[in-house]
């Protein structure tokens, strides 16, 4: 038992707060823009140049000059504003963003990140990635916690080329939740996922990481 | 004064292209591009290209076609993929490509183009991005030293112009070409649809004319989408991603 | 989402001020300067400050009332003429002031709110600006390097807004206020109007509404003119500067 | 004899070409805006952030929102764009001003100038002149060729502290125009103002000089 992408999103969005500017990545993260709690307001981002992302257009409705980060057809908001790429990477670097959650390939137990690039494997780019965990106040990562061969992602160094160094706050797997001190404070595991012993994590995981589980 | 206006693209980029210059060219994958000025560009057969943009197309789309054309030789971008050619020369090692993260890259333009030789960023610091660059301590923190970017020519597409090459971005098609319109030794611009002087709101002009050399009205946009996603008619709010 | 709209300037201010802060304050001479939120900083009787702006107000107007008010320890700006309680207490010693080429300012607040902790530019390249500071060549040529500039708070004045935050300048009363709005870790802007949300056109946007933390509807501008110059009705072109 | 302070600006006019986007400082090359050749399209840039700045408003349609750099009421024009001031001097040391015409103290012979401070009186600073002699790409002085009290303006090396070093392109005084070349060539005399020797203007000039009048 563990948890499903469905289930890692709604935990994911447990993280949002009413008034939030917030930056998704693709993958699980996109989910989350389906589970924002009723009456909180969030106001979504992407990193092209928009801040206010409207849902996909009904079909027949889609503007070509309006896509997201993820190069989807999207729609705009009341409330949207556009801008350069420029002026959207300086509202990113600049701190203004309050949560960006993104998928992951491998997080350290010291919150460095490597989702970006395998050795050997053709190289596509980091697009945005990198700015947004060096700019974003909070980052959440969300992962399976093992490679389908069954290694460890959540590792003590990460094997893959760095995102980022020291960028994680949050981390969440299907197997369960860990805090992550930036500054050198060390991974905390704060939940376990529905049917996941505290034994199973452990076994599971490469990355060193203190308990404090309140449930 | 000489008129900034070109009847087509390639009439507009005529004197302009040379072997072995450097261009930048506005969008964000393929929204935004400046199709005729691409398709002008690969028609030009203009060799050696150093080629600055977010990507360089897709297979078949925008700057793919000068890609396939074997005219460019080393590309400055942020996201490459779904572009089997270029993933093919660069693993061959016949093409040379600088990854750049997307934010620095939009902000060594903007230096560039704002006559700042460098600059400082926390993206990238403890990656392979900072390789080889001067890294430096502020207030505590690391970061890394990025350059500014500038080019022989810039490539841009806008909504609407009017003649002194004022221009209006429409949505998210602005991306990078407002910062590119002003990194070019000299700036192209295809537009929608000329407008006449004073008509464009002065308070509401994305990239004032001065950084603008020759316009041309782009006929037949095909303005292809990489990722169609839509939701049913009935559905209730379907995701905003 | 609670509201960001404040029935007036003191209500808005209320609890973000605090004795020697910084606070970075828009606004070219008395054009684009935020009056009410002025006023209130000086009724707040607050301590101290380090204010960042282009000008200090001039006599009797904008930001000496607050320097009149003996508020004020430090100033960073590109020209203060006209202000003649400054310029005494300048030459007494009673006030710092760090002069910063006007671009160079505009550009540093940019950078502060960009996240750039520190850039390069040939503005003031051997001159009395460039002592102290390291200086540095890019390609043959000489740089000097500056920081980035942020604020306890920032204080802007638009023409309109939405309940959002989102907010357009009008003319050349736009000037600092941009930047200026993107440097304060809080940042507090008045306006002209309000208008419902959605009114204000997505491509038109000047300052996006997440920089914006606080907002009110500044009544009755004073909108002091500093130098009044026309010309007669019936003149022929007049001059442009 | 000597040139007037318009015969000044309209020798300064003689600078402008068709099509130039140009900034003008305040003092006498205020005047220039109002020499442009007919027919030739000059656009006018004002650093607080307009691009093609219109004549001064005729009484009593002052707009509090719309001046200058000098802060005088001025209007728009079909063709003006707004922008930030940091856009504006982005513009100006990106290197996209053609010209810039500017009031000097001091002008030396390598092309430093000094127009902002003198040492022991009220400093205003320096505004926007040492961003303009930094990025534009051709700078104009015009002055006085000598104090009140006679000595030279044009010096070997400035005196006075400076908005820029190696800055100056051309000097226009009431006496004659200079070539310099900013790169360390000197300064060259090219004319006379009418009725002024060459004898004269030697005796008046502190800074060395080559010689190259064409008339």
């Amino acid at each position: 038992m563990a948890w499903t992408r469905e289930q890692m999103a709604l935990r994911a969005a447990q993280e949002l707060q009413d008034g939030f500017y917030v930056n998704l990545g693709i993958g699980i993260p996109t989910l989350v823009a389906n589970m924002i709690p009723q009456g909180m307001s969030v106001t979504l981002q992407s990193e092209n140049g928009m801040l206010g992302m409207g849902p996909f257009p009904f079909e027949g409705e889609a503007d070509a000059d309006l896509i997201n980060a993820g190069k989807q057809t999207i729609t705009e908001l009341p409330q949207t504003s556009y801008f350069s790429s420029a002026d959207s990477f300086a509202m990113i670097r600049g701190g203004h963003i309050d949560l960006s959650i993104l998928g992951g390939m491998q997080v350290s137990e010291q919150g460095d990140l490597a989702n970006w690039m395998v050795p050997g494997k053709m190289v596509k780019g980091m697009g945005g990635a990198m700015d947004l965990v060096a700019g974003v106040r909070r980052v959440v990562v969300v992962m399976d916690h093992c490679e389908k061969a069954g290694d460890s992602k959540f590792k003590r160094q990460c094997s893959l080329p760095l995102t980022g160094k020291g960028v994680v706050d949050l981390l969440i797997t299907d197997l369960g939740v860990f805090r992550i001190d930036r500054k050198g404070g060390g991974a905390t595991l704060i939940e376990l996922a529905s049917g996941v012993t505290l034994d199973e994590i452990k076994t599971k995981t490469e990355a060193r990481f203190g308990i404090s589980l309140s449930g | 004064m000489k008129s900034k206006i070109y009847p087509d693209a390639a009439a507009a980029l005529a004197g302009l292209t040379f072997d072995g210059m450097t261009v930048m060219v506005g969008g964000f994958g393929l929204c935004g591009i400046p199709e005729h000025f691409i398709a002008a560009l690969r028609d030009s057969a203009t060799k050696n290209l150093t080629v600055i943009g977010n990507n360089v197309g897709c297979d078949g789309h925008g700057m793919w076609q000068v890609l396939a054309n074997n005219q460019i030789r080393k590309v400055l971008a942020s996201y490459v993929g779904e572009n089997k050619i270029l993933e093919t020369r660069y693993m061959n090692g016949e093409i040379e490509i600088e990854f750049n993260p997307q934010g620095t890259l939009a902000e060594r333009i903007r230096a560039g183009g704002a006559g700042i030789p460098a600059f400082y960023t926390r993206t990238g610091y403890g990656t392979a991005v900072a390789e080889g660059k001067e890294t430096r301590q502020f207030n505590g923190e690391w970061y890394v030293m990025e350059t500014g970017l500038v080019a022989d020519l810039s490539i841009v597409k806008a909504w609407k112009a009017d003649s002194e090459g004022n221009l209006v971005y429409r949505k998210t098609a602005r991306n990078f070409n407002p910062m590119i319109a002003t990194a070019g030794k000299v700036t192209v611009a295809e537009v929608e649809m000329m407008v006449p002087v004073g008509e464009l709101d002065p308070d509401q002009i994305h990239t004032p004319g001065i950084f603008v050399d020759r316009i041309v009205v782009g006929q037949n946009y095909t303005k292809h989408i990489e990722r169609l996603t839509t939701r049913p008619k009935q559905a209730t709010f379907g995701g905003a991603n």
